[in-house]
């Protein structure tokens, strides 16, 4: 009943803001948005999405106009940020067949925008890219097959005229692939899967692995039981970063399927892990192991960032990772080594990183057999950080403070491998899971890499599924499930402000300056998944075995996510 | 006197029916049980008359919910609706039924499929094996544990089982929808 | 002299010396006997009438199994027959295995007992008469319960064992192992409530002067195989109880996936099933030691060795359950402990078996129907015996674990140690429980039949067995060339049940029109023949007093007891260890109520089946039936 | 009646006899050390107790025999120092026994030295099993049928999907029991080439007793190549005939259960058909593998075995006779 | 004609019912008291079985909070003095007594069953749980039961003693029984105490 009156406090507050502001802007310096200041942001801006899915993206500004994508079915929208009352330039809303409601339920619908183009993916799997200005389609292409379950995930990534895309379908049994369009024309440049012969995934001589060096052929093929990789998943996880020294495009693979190890005997790769591949030409250049053989359908999730940084006396470019498998990496990108990995939460499952090949010691008391439950398996699904959705809850480092802030998860899991069987278009995991924990379930961890050991942390009722935003005025912007929107001093993680957003968050904040200069965050409510009103929590293994871990989180009372802005009066 | 031997007469007939192994069903028989006529949204209609004729062995018969129970673990329906519970599909067994819970409608959501994602398994299964589906998932969601529904299975505890009622357990506040 | 005279002649604390001993017995035949009808067969608490119906319901439920067998016999007589179909014929040898152990074997054993050990102990009645009753009517309720069950397509399909998860909440639909599981409830508690009653009288009721070493061989075998009851029974009860509570209310006993183990079932259920089989045989051993003595007219040789022999297989027993797991992947060094501890209880066997052939040598045996039976018991039991030595080696048992060779060998042991002793049992005190005697030339043909019809049923299956037929197939293929043998066992079947008709028809005949008995026909030594055949309701007029240990063939002249009272149902308590007089109890008279207790905790039992809720308000009327029951009446026996 | 009785038993003695010489599914036909070593333990034994019932029956008839002595009280002690010793004896014997029983176990020791792996796991009435290897794209999975090298040991290791099954090839060695929720082992070996019948002992349910599968022994030469076979994918169909059983069976229910590498099909639910034909049997081992058994097999599963868990596919003979073209190219 | 008897013991001044070791019942009592205590045991050693198998021990839970036990254990051992009591003065027949304990011993029947309703929730696990949840909720529920029955043996005793029947020898005998019987409740009560308790500290 709380909430409720608050959101109509909040509704009214707004408006009156909103008149408040009707006249243009003072022409005076703007106040900075930082530590000072944070107390007095207000809301000034509330739309609803009229999707009640999850929102796992985020929006983009390009000068005058925030582009906003829904959840499935989307609907892409133009805000125009320079006219009062913050009215909309134009929407689109692209074919939508039902069928992949279930399977599209929460991706990553962030957009992106590049010479004047708008480029999205939707959940029955095309690749849209409409002119930003008008809002006219320019291309629309399909890209992933929904009756086989696959998917397009994670944000687009443009680079030099390409649009980088990731396909992904591990709990289908489909094997995900890495794709690039010609953003003219839409045209498909290359497509290489992550699992399978060499020829598919694009192993050609520049390919090296540190940890996997004797370089034998089709070893996407030989690490799997005869027949099992052709259901191998491996799909996109963790975004893509583009690395601009080394001309690379690094990115996560997913999980193998199916959940049940005993029918994939075998390293399974290249799941589980971090690939490189050439910008122009997709090649594949080098590939780290993170978890070979994955008993627990993590993946390589997590977030995945570059960063600028003074690592043993030397100012170099790395790789960040912060993986659902409970570890931070730092990784030269030049070759994919592994300089350091430390656990940021408790972990159970593996007892340590050897630190030459970089693959985990698995703990062997954690193991899992088919028809047994393992209890007590940390970090529980879908990992100690990262949303379980390519591209979602990404961690972000703020090169001043020389800390990474990561959204973590501290649940545990109970894990049961079933009988999996393959019937294409439906899941195939074949494993019980029930998550389990109890109060603190997430935190807010400031990660000094340097020194590989937390700085400080903000501890949670909830996971933090969301991203994180760290703005260069020492802010650090988080949202939590149960619908708060905080905002956290980058120094020393003194909670300044937050604000109920009525809907759990589980999107990815983003700062952006006002067209009157004033500087403003945009998140999006609405968390889909245990908060679908679908779910019944009486089944402890409901909503990937949410409903047992997550049993006390209250469904929201308006499932319909709204995007939030937020700026100085 | 007398009603007592009737009451115990009608009680070991039930028992007859609930215990009876019918492993085989002809195939003019398994094509007859496919007649169902659907109503115009596919929502309800007619079930196909040999099912009285056979006593509707889908309903009350152990075997047959068991089998289903088995069908509902091996055909993967717990990747979308775990045990009852939902994960990107539907819960089961929370007594709303997008579709209509009445066996017909069960049944052609199994045949045809629906439209938000659920995949048609005409294909892949037979019409017994649809029929014995129908009438477990009828048991999951029954709010009256009937003496045939099945019980647990030798796995991880999610729910109580079929013959505990686990539809008719404390329910938590209705989806608003 | 009309009962209404003796009404006023006896005033109350009237002692048996103060009446003319004519009068004595019509007196004590008053306060003792049972009135005739149905009201006097529900109330009954006279030994000997429970005991004889508890024989005669075990005897028709052997029957009952018996054309099971035939049935199983049919369809496996060839390859691939379709007389039955699988979901049938599951079902037939599960009820055939279930009902040959729980409800023939070992309540007829203590069927026997509770009629014949008060009469060898010189004592009136058993101890807790009702509780007799009660038991009675449980193992009636059981036997009815599961064979209604059988007959309504319920009947449970799993193996008399019925392994779990095959047992089990997932893969037994239906109610077939809850049936199963219950009527081991109603089986078991019928079996503690009788053992209790034969520990009582044995301890406490026997004749003045019967001290330890004078305790007949019989009455020993009922105190240790009513001790094994005791300690064992409690295991099944809490198998069968976590099976319905697994398959009922979701608890995890038997599941590896929430902690549970599916070997736990196997550990509890032999941890009881090896001292079952030694239940049912060790009564066998005391009937065996009661015929050879009478038949070679002379006392048993070696009575201490025999009694020490009973106690060391009573205790042994419990030590050797894991050879019925051999195969199941236990590690190798507990398993050779097991073959150990299975040979071992060999010893005792033999000593047993010596001492009788010792008796049989310095005796001079005539060979009447009960002997033959007794030496068909020993052409028989020592395969039997020697087989089961066999099997206990955990090599050998992982060649022939679980096949017809197994089947052979405890055929051999349960019908041949326990069947034929019981048979001969039968024939030797039929004239005291019946007054009549059995025809001696159909009692050989009896024995004729049924030894050769048992032998070329059953040994042929040691062949098969080590051809690799295993056991519970309801067919097998053509190839596989066990047709012919399969043949030849199911038709050498029908002599042994053509032997088994013969046995009934000879006692239905006999009980009709069998020549008078008198009080001891074969000239035995133990008190049972002392009193009348068939003795009157309350056994002995006078208490005998006991001097020797074969105190007929000692004591020309029966040494007895006076003083007791004969207004009320009295009897001696005597001391544990030499058997002196301590108290004169009064014997609880005729009651309803155990029909009434058994009636309500059977509708409790059976409904629980279906609702666990059962439990609850099926525990309200249970609890008045018990206050009815332990509520004194104002009967001459409640008052004193 | 009686002479019409004896006339039909005796015809049937001799033929009882006769039986036993050729059945291949025994324990008294070893064709392995083990199964050797168990069956010289199962003669010893039986031939050491056959001894002991055969004195006990003389001294039974000796007893019946004299049966007019006198008994006095020298014969009495002399019957109870008999006792003893006979007692002594059976002391003696049975130590004896257990000590050979020992002797017997330790032969059967597992840690055999590079043994080849097979994964058995017991399904309600039919074989998985999975051919292990360090390569892991040399691990494959096929059903009811067992291939061994000779003279080479092999570990079984042994687990059940459902309920408890039993391991069981008398002429090789002794039963292990599959059991849900553990992990046994059994080691085989096989020194003369053949087929060895195997069958379920333990009771697991409706159609317990068609539960078996061949363990064909063969020379090292024949193993490797058959295990090469078995690792390549299904033969691409050759007649139109059988492309549309192939058709048929990727497209209906079919696939949903089995697994034919090489196409689509990939269902986990039912045994592995990739190389169906070139198993000596089909249906865990009830039926030789021909075109006629697999076309009435797929036609009514439920007939041949009654109550197991194959449904009855409706579908028209010309695809009935596509479906099982197909199945029989198989190899 | 039965065999020729000659009466030469005479019995007539035995007391009509031992007390003690001398009565029937007794025995009875002490039977039922071996099948139920073998069924304790072999319940006890199902959850040490259960215990070694599992790699973490109690499964999916926390170890269960003692207080409630504490308090049921320290009400069950108080109880013995007045039971030892109303043995004493059964034996004495003092029946005025003897109804004062039972009125007792009914009140140390009820009351421990307040704390033994909160033990139920500080196992921290639900019978259909898991393994560790149902031996634990099967073991605490028997020992109930025990008590129940017991208790409400007492209760019958107490309104027995209240009637004309309440001075008779063989009914006093009864009143010793039941608390034979209790003290059995009692001591069935220590090893389960040590196991539910405990064992999940040790492991």
């Amino acid at each position: 009943m709380p909430r409720a009156v608050l959101r109509s406090t909040q509704i009214v507050l707004l408006l009156g803001m909103v008149m408040a502001f009707a006249g243009p802007a003072a022409a005076a310096d703007p106040p900075a948005l930082d530590a000072a200041s944070a107390p007095r942001l207000r809301a000034i801006m509330a739309l609803p999405t009229e999707r009640s899915g999850a929102n796992s993206g985020a929006v983009v500004a390009a000068g005058t106009t925030l582009f906003v994508v829904t959840p499935y079915p989307q609907r892409v929208k133009a805000i125009a940020l320079d006219r009062p009352g913050f009215p909309t330039r134009w929407s689109y809303t692209p074919p939508s067949t039902p069928e992949a409601t279930a399977l599209a339920a929460n991706m990553v619908t962030t957009p992106a925008v590049a010479d004047g183009r708008l480029l999205f993916v939707t959940g029955n799997g095309h690749a849209i890219a409409l002119d930003a200005q008008s809002g006219t389609v320019l291309w629309d292409t399909i890209q992933a097959d929904v009756s086989q379950g696959e998917m397009l995930a994670g944000p687009p990534l443009v680079v030099d005229g390409r649009v980088i895309l990731g396909s992904q379908g591990d709990d289908f049994g489909v094997r995900g692939a890495m794709l690039a369009l010609d953003a003219a024309s839409g045209r498909r440049l290359w497509r290489y899967t992550n699992v399978g012969p060499d020829a598919d995934v694009g192993i050609g001589g520049g390919f090296r692995s540190v940890a996997l060096p004797n370089a034998e052929p089709d070893r996407g093929l030989v690490t799997w039981p005869a027949g099992a990789w052709q259901q191998g998943g491996g799909g996109l996880s963790a975004g893509v970063v583009y690395d601009t020294q080394h001309e690379l495009l690094i990115h996560g693979t997913g999980h193998p399927a199916p959940w049940q190890p005993d029918v994939r005997q075998g390293d399974n790769l290249w799941t589980s892990g971090l690939f490189a591949r050439d910008v122009a030409t997709g090649q594949a250049r080098w590939f780290d192991p993170l978890n070979p053989h994955d008993l627990y359908a993590l993946g390589a999730g997590g977030s995945l960032l570059q960063a600028e940084l003074d690592w043993h006396g030397t100012r170099r470019t790395l790789l960040l990772h912060a993986s659902a498998n409970g570890y931070v990496y730092v990784i030269d990108p030049a070759d994919g080594r592994i300089l350091d990995a430390h656990a940021f939460v408790p972990v159970t499952a593996t007892t340590g990183i050897d630190p030459e090949t970089g693959t985990p010691q698995r703990n062997p008391a954690m193991d899992v057999s088919t028809n047994s439950t393992t209890r007590g398996i940390c970090p529980g699904w879908p990992g100690a950080t990262g949303g379980g959705v390519p591209g979602a809850g990404s961690a972000a480092f703020l090169p001043r403070t020389g800390l990474l802030y990561i959204p973590a998860s501290l649940l545990c899991m109970d894990f049961e491998p079933r009988q999996a069987n393959y019937l294409p278009g439906t899941p195939y995991t074949g494993a019980n899971l029930r998550t389990t924990g109890t109060p603190p379930r997430g935190a807010l961890i400031a990660w000094d890499v340097a020194v590989a050991r937390p700085a400080w942390r903000v501890e949670e009722a909830f996971p933090l599924r969301g991203g994180v935003l760290a703005t260069e005025g020492g802010l650090v912007f988080y949202g939590t499930l149960d619908g708060w929107f905080k905002a956290a001093d980058a120094g020393d993680g003194r909670v300044l402000w937050q604000f109920q957003t009525g809907a759990g968050i589980v999107s990815q904040p983003v700062a952006f300056t006002l067209p009157d200069g004033r500087a403003a965050v945009a998140v999006l409510s609405g968390a889909g998944g245990l908060a679908n009103p679908d779910i019944d929590r009486r089944d402890a293994t409901a909503a990937h075995g949410a409903a047992n871990g997550l049993r006390d989180l209250q469904p929201p009372t308006d499932p319909i996510g709204r995007l939030y802005v937020f700026a100085l009066p | 006197m007398i009603e007592r031997c009737v009451l115990f007469a009608v009680l070991s007939l039930t028992a007859c029916k609930r215990e009876m192994r019918d492993l085989r069903s002809d195939p003019p028989e398994a094509a007859a049980l496919d007649q169902v006529r659907p109503m115009e949204n596919r929502i309800g209609g007619a079930a196909p008359r040999i099912m009285y004729a056979l006593g509707q062995p889908y309903e009350g018969n152990a075997y047959q919910l068991n089998q289903g129970k088995r069908l509902y673990d091996w055909f993967g329906c717990k990747g979308c609706h775990a045990q009852g519970g939902g994960v990107i599909g539907p819960a089961l067994m929370d007594g709303w039924w997008r579709y209509g819970s009445d066996p017909v409608s069960i049944y052609l959501s199994l045949r045809d499929g629906r439209p938000n994602g659920m995949p048609a398994f005409g294909q892949r299964m037979t019409t017994d094996q649809m029929w014995q589906l129908t009438g477990y998932i009828r048991s999951l969601g029954s709010y009256r544990p009937s003496t045939a529904a099945p019980s647990r299975n030798d796995e991880m505890q999610a729910r109580p089982a079929e013959n505990r009622g686990p539809a008719a357990a404390a329910l938590i506040a209705r989806p608003s929808r | 002299m009309s009962g209404s005279y003796l009404e006023q002649v006896v005033q109350p604390d009237t002692r048996d010396t103060d009446i003319p001993p004519r009068l004595l017995g019509p007196q004590l035949e008053r306060i003792w006997g049972t009135p005739r009808g149905l009201w006097g067969f529900l109330t009954t608490v006279d030994h000997k009438r429970i005991g004889q119906r508890y024989i005669v319901t075990a005897f028709i439920f052997l029957a009952m199994g018996g054309v099971l067998a035939l049935l199983m016999r049919l369809q496996l007589s060839g390859p691939e027959r379709r007389f039955i179909d699988p979901d049938r014929y599951n079902q037939i040898f599960t009820m055939h295995g279930t009902n040959m152990m729980f409800l023939f074997a070992v309540p007829v054993m203590e069927a026997v007992a509770v009629y014949i050990v008060p009469l060898m102990v010189g004592t009136r009645n058993i101890a807790f008469p009702r509780l007799n009753a009660f038991s009675y009517w449980m193992f009636l309720i059981g036997g009815l319960v599961l064979w209604v069950g059988f007959a309504l397509d319920m009947g449970p399909d799993v193996g008399w064992f019925a392994y779990v998860p095959l047992s089990g909440p997932q893969y037994g639909a239906g109610k077939r192992s809850d049936i199963w599981a219950q009527m081991i409830t109603f089986t078991e508690i019928a079996a503690l409530a009788v053992a209790v009653e034969l520990v009582v009288t044995i301890l406490k009721q026997r004749a003045p002067g019967m001290t330890l070493d004078r305790i007949p061989l019989f009455v020993w075998a009922m105190l240790v195989t009513a001790f094994a009851v005791i300690c064992a029974m409690p295991a099944i009860m809490i198998a069968s109880t976590s099976l319905i509570l697994d398959r009922l209310v979701g608890t995890h006993f038997f599941n590896p996936s929430e902690g549970g183990d599916v070997l736990l079932w196997q550990h509890l259920f032999w941890f009881f099933g090896h001292p079952e089989v030694y239940i049912i045989f060790l009564p066998a051993v005391g009937m065996i030691s009661s015929i050879i003595p009478t038949f070679a007219r002379r006392p048993i040789v070696g009575y201490l060795p025999l009694v020490l022999a009973l106690i060391a297989t009573g205790i042994l027993a419990f030590g050797l359950w894991v050879h019925h797991m051999f195969v199941t992947g236990l590690p190798r060094l507990g398993e050779s402990f097991f073959t150990a501890s299975s040979m071992a209880i060999a010893v005792p066997n033999g000593i047993q078996i010596f001492c009788w052939l010792a008796t049989l040598v310095l005796g001079r045996p005539v060979l009447k129907t009960p002997m033959l039976f007794i030496l068909a018991f020993f052409f028989t039991f020592v395969i039997g015996g020697l087989s089961g030595v066999m099997v206990a080696s955990v090599p050998f048992d992982t060649q022939v674990h679980d096949t017809y060779f197994v089947v052979a060998h405890f055929h051999y042991v349960l019908i041949g140690g326990a069947v034929f002793p019981l048979m001969g049992a039968v024939y030797y005190w039929f004239p005291k429980i019946t007054g009549r005697m059995m025809s001696e030339r159909i009692g050989r043909w009896v024995v004729g039949l049924v030894v050769v019809g048992f032998n070329l049923t059953f040994f042929p299956m040691h062949i098969l067995g080590l051809q690799g037929m295993p056991r519970r197939i309801y067919t097998y293929q053509p190839e596989l060339g066990w047709g012919p043998l399969n043949l030849f066992v199911s038709l050498s079947g029908c002599i042994l049940a053509a032997g088994f008709v013969l046995f009934f028809f000879d006692v239905v005949r006999s009980m009709r029109s069998g020549a008078p008995a008198s009080d001891n026909p074969w000239q035995a030594a133990t008190l049972e023949w002392a009193t009348s055949s068939p003795p009157p309701s309350y056994n002995f007029s006078r208490i005998p007093v006991v001097t020797s240990a074969n105190p007929l063939w000692d004591a020309t002249i029966l040494p007895a007891t006076r003083g007791l009272r004969v207004e009320r149902r009295e009897l001696l308590v005597t001391t544990v260890v030499d058997a002196e007089p301590q108290a004169r109890e009064s014997s609880p008279s005729d009651s309803i109520w155990p029909f009434w207790a058994a009636v309500t905790t059977s509708v409790l039992l059976v409904s629980s089946i279906f609702t666990p809720w059962a439990v609850v308000w099926g525990a309200i009327p249970v609890t008045f039936a018990l206050i009815g029951w332990f509520w004194p009446k104002s009967t001459p026996e409640d008052l004193a | 009646m009686i002479r019409r009785f004896w006339r039909r038993m005796a015809w049937i003695v001799p033929l009882a006899c006769s039986a036993c010489g050729e059945t291949f599914q025994s324990a008294l036909q070893p064709a392995g050390p083990h199964a050797a070593s168990l069956a010289r333990l199962i003669w010893s034994f039986t031939a050491i107790c056959g001894v002991i019932w055969l004195l006990v029956m003389l001294v039974l008839l000796f007893a019946l025999w004299r049966r007019h002595r006198p008994a006095e009280a020298r014969h009495e002690r002399r019957a109870t120092a008999i006792i003893g010793a006979a007692v002594a004896a059976t002391v003696l014997i049975i130590t004896g026994l257990t000590l050979m029983s020992y002797a017997a176990t330790r032969g059967l020791s597992d840690d055999a030295p590079d043994p080849v792996v097979i994964r058995v796991r017991g399904y309600q009435w039919w074989w998985e099993v999975t051919y292990a290897d360090r390569r892991p794209e040399r691990t494959f999975v096929t059903a009811n049928e067992i291939h061994i090298p000779l003279h080479r040991p092999v570990r079984l290791e042994l687990t059940a999907a459902d309920v408890i099954h039993s391991f069981w090839v008398p002429n090789l060695a002794g039963k292990q029991d599959l059991i849900p929720g553990r992990n046994n082992t059994l080691t085989i070996v096989a020194d003369a080439p053949g087929t060895y019948r195997a069958q379920c002992a333990e009771f697991c349910g409706l159609q317990h007793a068609h539960m078996a599968l061949p363990v064909i022994a063969e020379d090292a030469a024949a193993f490797d190549t058959w295990r090469q076979a078995q690792l390549a994918e299904a033969p691409a169909p050759v007649t139109a005939e059988q492309a549309a059983g192939r058709d048929f069976f990727t497209a209906g229910p079919c696939s949903a259960c089995h697994t034919v590498r090489g196409t689509s099909a990939a269902g986990r639910l039912g045994p592995d058909l990739t190389h169906v034909a070139s198993r000596q049997t089909i249906a865990a081992g009830q039926l030789p593998t021909t075109r006629g058994s697999l076309a009435a097999w797929i036609a009514d599963p439920q007939t041949i075995k009654p109550g197991n868990n194959m449904p009855l596919v409706p579908m028209t003979p010309d695809q009935l006779q596509s479906v099982s073209a197909w199945l029989a190219s198989l190899r | 004609m039965t065999h020729p008897v000659r009466p030469v013991l005479d019995v007539s001044d035995l007391p009509l019912h031992g007390s003690g070791s001398a009565s029937p019942t007794w025995w009875g009592t002490l039977a039922f008291m071996l099948i139920e205590g073998t069924g304790f045991v072999l319940l006890i050693a199902v959850y040490l079985y259960l215990a070694s198998l599992a790699s973490t021990w109690p499964l999916g839970a926390p170890a269960p909070a003692p207080w409630a036990g504490i308090a049921f254990s320290a009400l069950l051992l108080v109880s013995l003095v007045p039971n030892f009591l109303v043995a004493r003065w059964a034996e004495r027949r003092d029946v005025r007594r003897v109804r004062i304990g039972l009125v007792i011993m009914t009140l140390f029947g009820v009351v421990p069953l307040v704390p033994r309703a909160f033990e139920f929730p500080a196992l921290h696990v639900m019978w259909d749980s898991n393994a560790y949840g149902s031996i634990t909720w099967t073991l605490l529920g028997l020992h109930t039961t025990h008590l129940v029955t017991d208790l409400i043996d007492t209760i019958v005793l107490l309104a027995l003693m209240c009637t004309r029947h309440g001075a008779n020898p063989r009914r006093l005998g009864d009143v010793q029984d039941n608390a034979l019987y209790w003290n059995f409740v009692v001591v069935t009560w220590l090893p389960i105490f040590a196991c539910i308790y405990g064992v999940p500290w040790l492991l």
